[in-house]
Protein backbone atom coordinates (compact mmCIF):
# COMPACT_ATOMS: atom_id res chain seq x y z
CA UNK A 1 0.00 0.00 0.00
CA UNK A 2 2.59 2.32 0.60
CA UNK A 3 4.12 4.46 -2.69
CA UNK A 4 6.37 6.83 -0.64
CA UNK A 5 9.62 6.82 -2.34
CA UNK A 6 12.94 8.56 -1.83
CA UNK A 7 14.43 8.75 -4.99
CA UNK A 8 13.46 9.79 -8.67
CA UNK A 9 14.17 7.69 -11.61
CA UNK A 10 17.31 9.20 -13.35
CA UNK A 11 16.34 11.92 -15.93
CA UNK A 12 18.06 13.55 -18.28
CA UNK A 13 18.47 16.92 -16.49
CA UNK A 14 18.94 14.95 -12.73
CA UNK A 15 21.47 12.54 -12.92
CA UNK A 16 21.32 12.21 -9.21
CA UNK A 17 19.00 13.74 -6.53
CA UNK A 18 19.11 15.08 -3.62
CA UNK A 19 16.91 13.13 -0.68
CA UNK A 20 14.57 15.24 0.82
CA UNK A 21 14.76 17.01 4.22
CA UNK A 22 12.19 15.94 6.71
CA UNK A 23 11.95 18.43 9.98
CA UNK A 24 11.41 14.86 12.69
CA UNK A 25 8.27 16.42 14.12
CA UNK A 26 6.17 16.50 10.37
CA UNK A 27 3.84 13.84 9.18
CA UNK A 28 3.84 12.59 5.91
CA UNK A 29 1.64 9.99 4.92
CA UNK A 30 3.02 6.54 3.73
CA UNK A 31 0.44 6.90 0.53
CA UNK A 32 2.27 9.95 -0.82
CA UNK A 33 5.19 10.48 -2.98
CA UNK A 34 8.10 13.01 -1.87
CA UNK A 35 11.16 12.99 -4.32
CA UNK A 36 13.83 15.48 -4.74
CA UNK A 37 15.54 18.34 -2.68
CA UNK A 38 12.44 19.16 -0.71
CA UNK A 39 12.70 20.63 2.31
CA UNK A 40 9.71 19.84 5.03
CA UNK A 41 9.45 22.15 7.90
CA UNK A 42 8.14 21.18 11.70
CA UNK A 43 4.60 20.48 12.14
CA UNK A 44 3.75 19.97 8.67
CA UNK A 45 1.23 17.70 7.49
CA UNK A 46 1.55 15.76 4.23
CA UNK A 47 -1.78 14.20 3.72
CA UNK A 48 -2.52 10.87 1.73
CA UNK A 49 -2.38 10.66 -2.40
CA UNK A 50 -0.14 13.75 -2.89
CA UNK A 51 2.61 13.97 -5.32
CA UNK A 52 5.85 16.49 -4.23
CA UNK A 53 8.30 15.81 -6.77
CA UNK A 54 11.54 18.08 -7.00
CA UNK A 55 12.85 16.08 -10.11
CA UNK A 56 12.49 19.37 -12.47
CA UNK A 57 12.71 21.73 -10.76
CA UNK A 58 14.44 22.22 -7.92
CA UNK A 59 14.51 23.27 -4.42
CA UNK A 60 10.90 23.08 -2.84
CA UNK A 61 10.31 24.68 0.73
CA UNK A 62 7.24 24.11 2.96
CA UNK A 63 7.92 26.26 5.93
CA UNK A 64 6.41 25.03 9.53
CA UNK A 65 3.02 24.34 10.09
CA UNK A 66 1.38 24.07 6.44
CA UNK A 67 -0.97 21.69 5.63
CA UNK A 68 -0.71 19.62 2.45
CA UNK A 69 -3.81 18.27 1.62
CA UNK A 70 -4.73 14.98 -0.01
CA UNK A 71 -4.06 15.04 -3.83
CA UNK A 72 -2.26 17.85 -4.03
CA UNK A 73 0.57 17.84 -6.89
CA UNK A 74 3.84 20.09 -6.19
CA UNK A 75 5.91 20.57 -9.27
CA UNK A 76 8.42 22.48 -11.16
CA UNK A 77 9.34 23.14 -14.89
CA UNK A 78 13.26 23.37 -15.21
CA UNK A 79 13.56 26.94 -15.34
CA UNK A 80 12.72 29.58 -13.39
CA UNK A 81 12.75 30.47 -9.54
CA UNK A 82 11.27 32.42 -7.04
CA UNK A 83 12.87 34.40 -4.18
CA UNK A 84 12.22 32.30 -0.77
CA UNK A 85 11.69 34.32 2.36
CA UNK A 86 15.22 32.89 2.89
CA UNK A 87 16.35 35.17 0.21
CA UNK A 88 17.46 31.72 -1.80
CA UNK A 89 16.23 30.60 -4.60
CA UNK A 90 13.69 27.85 -5.07
CA UNK A 91 11.46 26.48 -7.72
CA UNK A 92 8.64 26.02 -5.13
CA UNK A 93 8.22 27.83 -1.90
CA UNK A 94 5.16 27.46 0.91
CA UNK A 95 5.87 30.00 3.57
CA UNK A 96 4.09 29.16 7.11
CA UNK A 97 0.66 28.22 8.16
CA UNK A 98 -0.32 27.54 4.93
CA UNK A 99 -3.18 25.73 3.61
CA UNK A 100 -2.87 23.62 -0.10
CA UNK A 101 -6.57 22.00 -0.35
CA UNK A 102 -7.47 18.70 -1.93
CA UNK A 103 -6.39 18.37 -5.55
CA UNK A 104 -4.35 21.89 -5.87
CA UNK A 105 -1.23 21.92 -8.09
CA UNK A 106 1.91 23.92 -6.78
CA UNK A 107 3.89 24.71 -9.78
CA UNK A 108 7.23 25.78 -9.70
CA UNK A 109 8.01 28.23 -10.60
CA UNK A 110 5.77 28.81 -7.34
CA UNK A 111 5.50 31.14 -4.27
CA UNK A 112 2.71 31.01 -1.70
CA UNK A 113 2.96 33.20 1.11
CA UNK A 114 2.41 32.46 4.84
CA UNK A 115 -0.91 32.21 5.98
CA UNK A 116 -2.66 32.05 2.48
CA UNK A 117 -5.00 29.36 1.70
CA UNK A 118 -5.15 27.73 -1.65
CA UNK A 119 -8.86 26.47 -2.16
CA UNK A 120 -9.69 22.95 -3.83
CA UNK A 121 -8.46 21.72 -7.33
CA UNK A 122 -6.56 25.08 -7.86
CA UNK A 123 -3.76 26.12 -9.81
CA UNK A 124 -0.86 28.23 -8.77
CA UNK A 125 2.02 28.50 -11.84
CA UNK A 126 4.59 31.03 -12.09
CA UNK A 127 3.16 33.06 -9.91
CA UNK A 128 3.53 34.42 -6.16
CA UNK A 129 1.05 34.52 -4.02
CA UNK A 130 1.35 37.09 -1.36
CA UNK A 131 1.18 36.46 2.24
CA UNK A 132 -2.73 36.01 3.51
CA UNK A 133 -4.34 35.55 0.18
CA UNK A 134 -7.56 33.20 -0.11
CA UNK A 135 -7.69 31.27 -3.11
CA UNK A 136 -10.93 30.13 -3.79
CA UNK A 137 -11.76 26.58 -5.53
CA UNK A 138 -10.93 25.58 -9.49
CA UNK A 139 -9.17 28.47 -10.09
CA UNK A 140 -6.02 29.91 -11.98
CA UNK A 141 -3.01 32.02 -10.63
CA UNK A 142 -0.98 32.07 -13.74
CA UNK A 143 2.40 34.58 -14.71
CA UNK A 144 1.05 37.30 -11.88
CA UNK A 145 2.08 38.27 -8.76
CA UNK A 146 -0.70 38.43 -6.37
CA UNK A 147 -0.25 41.07 -3.29
CA UNK A 148 -0.68 39.81 0.19
CA UNK A 149 -4.34 39.81 1.69
CA UNK A 150 -6.58 39.14 -1.62
CA UNK A 151 -9.02 37.37 -2.27
CA UNK A 152 -9.83 34.89 -5.11
CA UNK A 153 -12.83 33.92 -5.87
CA UNK A 154 -13.60 30.27 -7.20
CA UNK A 155 -13.17 30.02 -10.86
CA UNK A 156 -11.42 33.23 -11.26
CA UNK A 157 -8.60 32.75 -14.12
CA UNK A 158 -6.14 35.19 -12.83
CA UNK A 159 -3.65 35.40 -15.66
CA UNK A 160 -2.79 39.28 -16.26
CA UNK A 161 -1.17 41.69 -13.43
CA UNK A 162 -3.75 44.30 -13.85
CA UNK A 163 -6.31 41.42 -12.65
CA UNK A 164 -4.08 40.29 -9.77
CA UNK A 165 -4.23 44.44 -8.92
CA UNK A 166 -7.81 44.73 -9.40
CA UNK A 167 -8.21 41.57 -6.82
CA UNK A 168 -10.55 42.44 -3.33
CA UNK A 169 -9.29 42.19 -0.08
CA UNK A 170 -9.95 39.26 2.06
CA UNK A 171 -13.12 39.84 4.32
CA UNK A 172 -13.66 37.97 7.80
CA UNK A 173 -16.27 35.52 5.99
CA UNK A 174 -13.54 34.33 3.55
CA UNK A 175 -11.51 33.44 6.60
CA UNK A 176 -14.30 31.79 8.35
CA UNK A 177 -14.79 29.79 5.43
CA UNK A 178 -11.27 28.59 5.31
CA UNK A 179 -11.11 27.61 8.31
CA UNK A 180 -13.97 26.13 7.98
CA UNK A 181 -12.58 23.47 5.11
CA UNK A 182 -9.47 22.98 6.84
CA UNK A 183 -11.13 22.55 10.10
CA UNK A 184 -12.34 19.40 8.14
CA UNK A 185 -8.77 17.97 7.65
CA UNK A 186 -7.98 18.58 11.15
CA UNK A 187 -10.83 15.89 11.94
CA UNK A 188 -9.41 13.31 9.41
CA UNK A 189 -5.56 13.91 11.11
CA UNK A 190 -6.69 12.98 14.14
CA UNK A 191 -7.30 9.32 12.08
CA UNK A 192 -3.68 9.23 10.61
CA UNK A 193 -1.63 10.27 13.49
CA UNK B 1 -12.97 27.93 -14.74
CA UNK B 2 -9.96 26.00 -14.67
CA UNK B 3 -8.51 22.57 -13.34
CA UNK B 4 -5.64 20.99 -13.16
CA UNK B 5 -5.03 18.04 -15.50
CA UNK B 6 -5.93 15.00 -14.10
CA UNK B 7 -2.90 12.68 -13.46
CA UNK B 8 -2.67 9.47 -14.52
CA UNK B 9 -2.83 7.64 -11.24
CA UNK B 10 -2.04 3.98 -12.10
CA UNK B 11 0.76 3.50 -10.21
CA UNK B 12 -1.25 4.17 -7.20
CA UNK B 13 -3.26 1.29 -5.13
CA UNK B 14 -6.21 3.17 -3.54
CA UNK B 15 -6.32 3.85 0.06
CA UNK B 16 -8.69 3.30 2.57
CA UNK B 17 -9.31 4.48 5.89
CA UNK B 18 -11.91 4.58 8.75
CA UNK B 19 -15.62 3.17 8.35
CA UNK B 20 -15.91 2.62 4.38
CA UNK B 21 -18.19 0.09 3.22
CA UNK B 22 -18.36 -1.14 -0.30
CA UNK B 23 -20.65 -3.25 -2.07
CA UNK B 24 -18.66 -6.17 -3.78
CA UNK B 25 -20.08 -5.21 -7.20
CA UNK B 26 -18.61 -1.62 -6.91
CA UNK B 27 -15.11 -0.94 -8.27
CA UNK B 28 -12.70 1.45 -7.42
CA UNK B 29 -9.96 2.65 -9.98
CA UNK B 30 -6.18 2.97 -9.27
CA UNK B 31 -5.42 5.90 -7.42
CA UNK B 32 -8.80 6.06 -5.11
CA UNK B 33 -8.79 7.34 -1.94
CA UNK B 34 -11.63 6.96 0.67
CA UNK B 35 -11.43 8.35 4.45
CA UNK B 36 -14.02 8.31 6.85
CA UNK B 37 -12.56 10.14 10.21
CA UNK B 38 -14.39 8.38 13.28
CA UNK B 39 -17.80 8.64 13.83
CA UNK B 40 -18.64 9.07 10.21
CA UNK B 41 -18.93 6.59 7.25
CA UNK B 42 -18.56 5.95 3.83
CA UNK B 43 -21.12 4.00 1.92
CA UNK B 44 -20.79 2.49 -1.42
CA UNK B 45 -23.81 0.38 -3.32
CA UNK B 46 -23.47 -1.99 -5.81
CA UNK B 47 -22.24 -0.70 -9.43
CA UNK B 48 -20.80 1.69 -8.40
CA UNK B 49 -17.88 2.95 -10.35
CA UNK B 50 -15.29 5.52 -8.95
CA UNK B 51 -13.07 6.53 -11.31
CA UNK B 52 -9.39 6.78 -11.16
CA UNK B 53 -7.76 8.92 -8.32
CA UNK B 54 -11.11 9.82 -7.08
CA UNK B 55 -10.96 11.25 -3.09
CA UNK B 56 -14.14 10.96 -1.16
CA UNK B 57 -13.93 12.17 2.53
CA UNK B 58 -16.17 12.44 5.16
CA UNK B 59 -15.62 14.04 8.83
CA UNK B 60 -18.79 14.26 10.13
CA UNK B 61 -22.34 11.54 8.88
CA UNK B 62 -22.67 9.87 6.26
CA UNK B 63 -20.98 10.04 2.61
CA UNK B 64 -23.10 7.75 0.63
CA UNK B 65 -22.82 6.63 -2.89
CA UNK B 66 -26.09 4.92 -4.10
CA UNK B 67 -26.52 2.20 -6.91
CA UNK B 68 -25.39 2.65 -10.32
CA UNK B 69 -23.86 5.82 -9.45
CA UNK B 70 -21.00 6.61 -12.28
CA UNK B 71 -17.97 9.43 -10.63
CA UNK B 72 -15.72 10.35 -13.02
CA UNK B 73 -11.98 10.27 -12.94
CA UNK B 74 -10.57 12.54 -10.38
CA UNK B 75 -14.37 13.20 -8.27
CA UNK B 76 -13.35 14.95 -5.29
CA UNK B 77 -16.41 14.96 -2.72
CA UNK B 78 -15.94 16.42 1.08
CA UNK B 79 -18.43 16.14 4.06
CA UNK B 80 -21.87 14.00 3.81
CA UNK B 81 -24.17 14.01 1.47
CA UNK B 82 -25.50 11.62 -1.22
CA UNK B 83 -24.86 10.90 -4.75
CA UNK B 84 -28.33 9.34 -5.88
CA UNK B 85 -28.98 6.25 -7.61
CA UNK B 86 -27.27 5.86 -11.33
CA UNK B 87 -26.10 9.70 -10.85
CA UNK B 88 -23.46 10.06 -13.51
CA UNK B 89 -20.95 12.77 -12.31
CA UNK B 90 -18.32 14.28 -14.87
CA UNK B 91 -14.28 13.81 -14.16
CA UNK B 92 -12.31 16.47 -12.44
CA UNK B 93 -16.08 17.27 -10.62
CA UNK B 94 -15.75 19.19 -6.55
CA UNK B 95 -18.85 18.37 -4.14
CA UNK B 96 -18.60 20.24 -1.05
CA UNK B 97 -21.23 19.20 1.73
CA UNK B 98 -23.90 18.70 -0.71
CA UNK B 99 -26.06 15.59 -2.38
CA UNK B 100 -27.02 14.97 -6.12
CA UNK B 101 -30.35 13.66 -7.23
CA UNK B 102 -30.62 10.16 -8.22
CA UNK B 103 -29.94 10.23 -12.36
CA UNK B 104 -28.84 13.51 -12.18
CA UNK B 105 -25.76 14.36 -14.96
CA UNK B 106 -22.90 16.68 -13.74
CA UNK B 107 -20.89 17.75 -15.88
CA UNK B 108 -16.92 17.65 -16.04
CA UNK B 109 -14.73 20.15 -14.05
CA UNK B 110 -18.52 21.56 -12.05
CA UNK B 111 -18.30 22.75 -8.52
CA UNK B 112 -21.38 21.95 -6.43
CA UNK B 113 -21.63 23.02 -2.63
CA UNK B 114 -19.06 25.98 -3.01
CA UNK B 115 -20.56 29.11 -0.60
CA UNK B 116 -17.74 31.03 -1.04
CA UNK B 117 -17.95 35.02 -1.74
CA UNK B 118 -18.65 35.67 -5.07
CA UNK B 119 -17.33 38.60 -6.38
CA UNK B 120 -20.61 40.81 -7.94
CA UNK B 121 -18.56 42.43 -10.75
CA UNK B 122 -16.06 40.41 -11.91
CA UNK B 123 -13.13 42.55 -12.27
CA UNK B 124 -11.28 39.17 -13.53
CA UNK B 125 -13.60 39.04 -17.10
CA UNK B 126 -14.05 43.01 -17.82
CA UNK B 127 -10.82 42.86 -19.32
CA UNK C 1 -37.54 5.98 -22.37
CA UNK C 2 -37.48 2.84 -19.83
CA UNK C 3 -34.75 0.23 -18.87
CA UNK C 4 -34.88 -2.72 -16.89
CA UNK C 5 -33.53 -2.77 -13.55
CA UNK C 6 -29.87 -3.42 -13.05
CA UNK C 7 -29.45 -6.81 -12.05
CA UNK C 8 -26.54 -7.83 -9.48
CA UNK C 9 -23.96 -9.71 -10.79
CA UNK C 10 -21.75 -9.72 -8.52
CA UNK C 11 -21.52 -13.37 -8.34
CA UNK C 12 -20.22 -13.70 -11.79
CA UNK C 13 -16.78 -13.21 -13.33
CA UNK C 14 -15.64 -11.61 -16.21
CA UNK C 15 -15.70 -12.94 -19.88
CA UNK C 16 -13.33 -11.98 -22.04
CA UNK C 17 -12.58 -13.30 -25.32
CA UNK C 18 -10.97 -12.56 -29.03
CA UNK C 19 -8.07 -9.79 -28.94
CA UNK C 20 -8.68 -7.56 -25.95
CA UNK C 21 -6.12 -5.43 -24.55
CA UNK C 22 -6.74 -4.22 -21.12
CA UNK C 23 -4.26 -1.94 -19.22
CA UNK C 24 -3.40 -3.31 -16.31
CA UNK C 25 -4.58 -0.56 -14.10
CA UNK C 26 -7.90 -0.88 -15.52
CA UNK C 27 -10.54 -2.52 -13.38
CA UNK C 28 -13.05 -4.68 -14.34
CA UNK C 29 -16.77 -4.73 -11.83
CA UNK C 30 -17.81 -8.40 -11.79
CA UNK C 31 -19.99 -9.96 -14.89
CA UNK C 32 -18.14 -7.76 -17.53
CA UNK C 33 -18.38 -9.40 -20.77
CA UNK C 34 -15.80 -7.82 -23.65
CA UNK C 35 -15.82 -9.63 -26.96
CA UNK C 36 -14.12 -8.91 -30.20
CA UNK C 37 -14.65 -11.16 -32.86
CA UNK C 38 -11.48 -12.25 -35.39
CA UNK C 39 -10.02 -9.00 -37.02
CA UNK C 40 -11.06 -6.69 -34.61
CA UNK C 41 -10.18 -5.45 -31.33
CA UNK C 42 -11.06 -4.37 -28.14
CA UNK C 43 -8.57 -1.57 -26.08
CA UNK C 44 -9.35 -0.48 -22.82
CA UNK C 45 -6.71 2.35 -21.56
CA UNK C 46 -4.71 3.57 -18.12
CA UNK C 47 -7.32 3.94 -15.11
CA UNK C 48 -10.56 3.36 -16.91
CA UNK C 49 -13.30 1.78 -14.44
CA UNK C 50 -15.76 -0.74 -16.61
CA UNK C 51 -19.25 -0.94 -14.09
CA UNK C 52 -20.88 -4.44 -13.00
CA UNK C 53 -22.45 -6.48 -15.94
CA UNK C 54 -21.26 -4.12 -18.75
CA UNK C 55 -20.98 -5.62 -22.33
CA UNK C 56 -18.65 -4.45 -24.66
CA UNK C 57 -18.71 -6.20 -28.24
CA UNK C 58 -16.76 -5.39 -31.38
CA UNK C 59 -17.51 -7.41 -34.84
CA UNK C 60 -15.34 -5.80 -37.13
CA UNK C 61 -12.55 -2.69 -36.42
CA UNK C 62 -11.87 -1.13 -32.89
CA UNK C 63 -13.39 -0.36 -30.15
CA UNK C 64 -11.50 1.92 -28.10
CA UNK C 65 -12.08 3.32 -24.42
CA UNK C 66 -9.59 5.95 -23.59
CA UNK C 67 -7.24 6.86 -20.44
CA UNK C 68 -9.97 7.64 -17.21
CA UNK C 69 -12.94 7.13 -18.61
CA UNK C 70 -16.05 5.68 -16.42
CA UNK C 71 -18.34 3.00 -17.94
CA UNK C 72 -21.29 2.89 -15.75
CA UNK C 73 -22.80 -0.48 -14.54
CA UNK C 74 -24.93 -2.40 -17.21
CA UNK C 75 -23.97 -0.31 -20.12
CA UNK C 76 -23.81 -1.77 -23.67
CA UNK C 77 -21.52 -0.62 -26.42
CA UNK C 78 -21.77 -2.66 -29.86
CA UNK C 79 -19.75 -2.06 -32.91
CA UNK C 80 -16.74 0.26 -33.30
CA UNK C 81 -16.07 3.42 -31.70
CA UNK C 82 -13.88 4.95 -29.12
CA UNK C 83 -15.07 6.71 -25.38
CA UNK C 84 -12.96 9.60 -25.20
CA UNK C 85 -10.62 9.85 -22.09
CA UNK C 86 -12.30 10.72 -18.70
CA UNK C 87 -15.99 10.27 -20.08
CA UNK C 88 -18.36 9.06 -17.93
CA UNK C 89 -21.21 6.79 -19.35
CA UNK C 90 -23.69 7.04 -16.72
CA UNK C 91 -25.56 3.02 -15.92
CA UNK C 92 -27.61 1.19 -18.13
CA UNK C 93 -26.87 3.24 -21.75
CA UNK C 94 -26.38 1.65 -24.69
CA UNK C 95 -24.35 2.77 -27.64
CA UNK C 96 -24.46 0.95 -30.95
CA UNK C 97 -21.70 1.90 -33.42
CA UNK C 98 -20.57 5.71 -32.37
CA UNK C 99 -18.13 7.72 -30.17
CA UNK C 100 -18.07 9.96 -27.01
CA UNK C 101 -16.20 12.61 -26.84
CA UNK C 102 -13.30 13.03 -24.26
CA UNK C 103 -14.77 14.41 -21.09
CA UNK C 104 -18.31 14.06 -22.16
CA UNK C 105 -20.97 12.81 -19.61
CA UNK C 106 -23.70 10.45 -20.83
CA UNK C 107 -26.92 10.06 -18.54
CA UNK C 108 -27.86 7.04 -16.98
CA UNK C 109 -30.17 5.00 -19.46
CA UNK C 110 -29.31 6.82 -23.27
CA UNK C 111 -29.01 5.45 -25.93
CA UNK C 112 -26.64 6.63 -28.69
CA UNK C 113 -26.15 6.04 -31.89
CA UNK C 114 -29.67 4.32 -32.93
CA UNK C 115 -30.49 5.49 -36.38
CA UNK C 116 -33.45 3.23 -36.23
CA UNK C 117 -36.59 4.89 -37.81
CA UNK C 118 -38.84 7.17 -35.36
CA UNK C 119 -42.63 7.84 -35.42
CA UNK C 120 -42.96 11.10 -35.69
CA UNK C 121 -46.59 11.35 -34.15
CA UNK C 122 -46.17 8.67 -31.83
CA UNK C 123 -49.16 6.69 -32.67
CA UNK C 124 -49.03 5.30 -29.33
CA UNK C 125 -49.73 8.29 -27.27
CA UNK C 126 -52.59 9.38 -29.61
CA UNK C 127 -54.98 7.46 -27.61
Amino acid sequence: MAVRSTAAPPTPWSKSLAEPNIHETAFVHPFSNIIGDVFVGANVIVAPGTSIRADEGTPFHISENTNIQDGVVIHGLDQGRVIGDDQNEYSVWIGTNASITHMALIHGPAYVGDNSFIGFRSTVFNARVGEGCIVMMHALIQDVEIPPGKYVPSGAIITSQQQADRLPDVQARDKQFAHHVVGINQALRSGYI
Amino acid sequence: MSVPPLRPSYDFDSYISGEVIIHPSAVLAPGVILQAAPNSKIIIGSGVCVGMGSILQVHEGTLEVEAGANLGAGLLMVGKGKIGANACIGAATTIFNCSVEPGQVVPAGSVLGDTSRRISESPTQSE
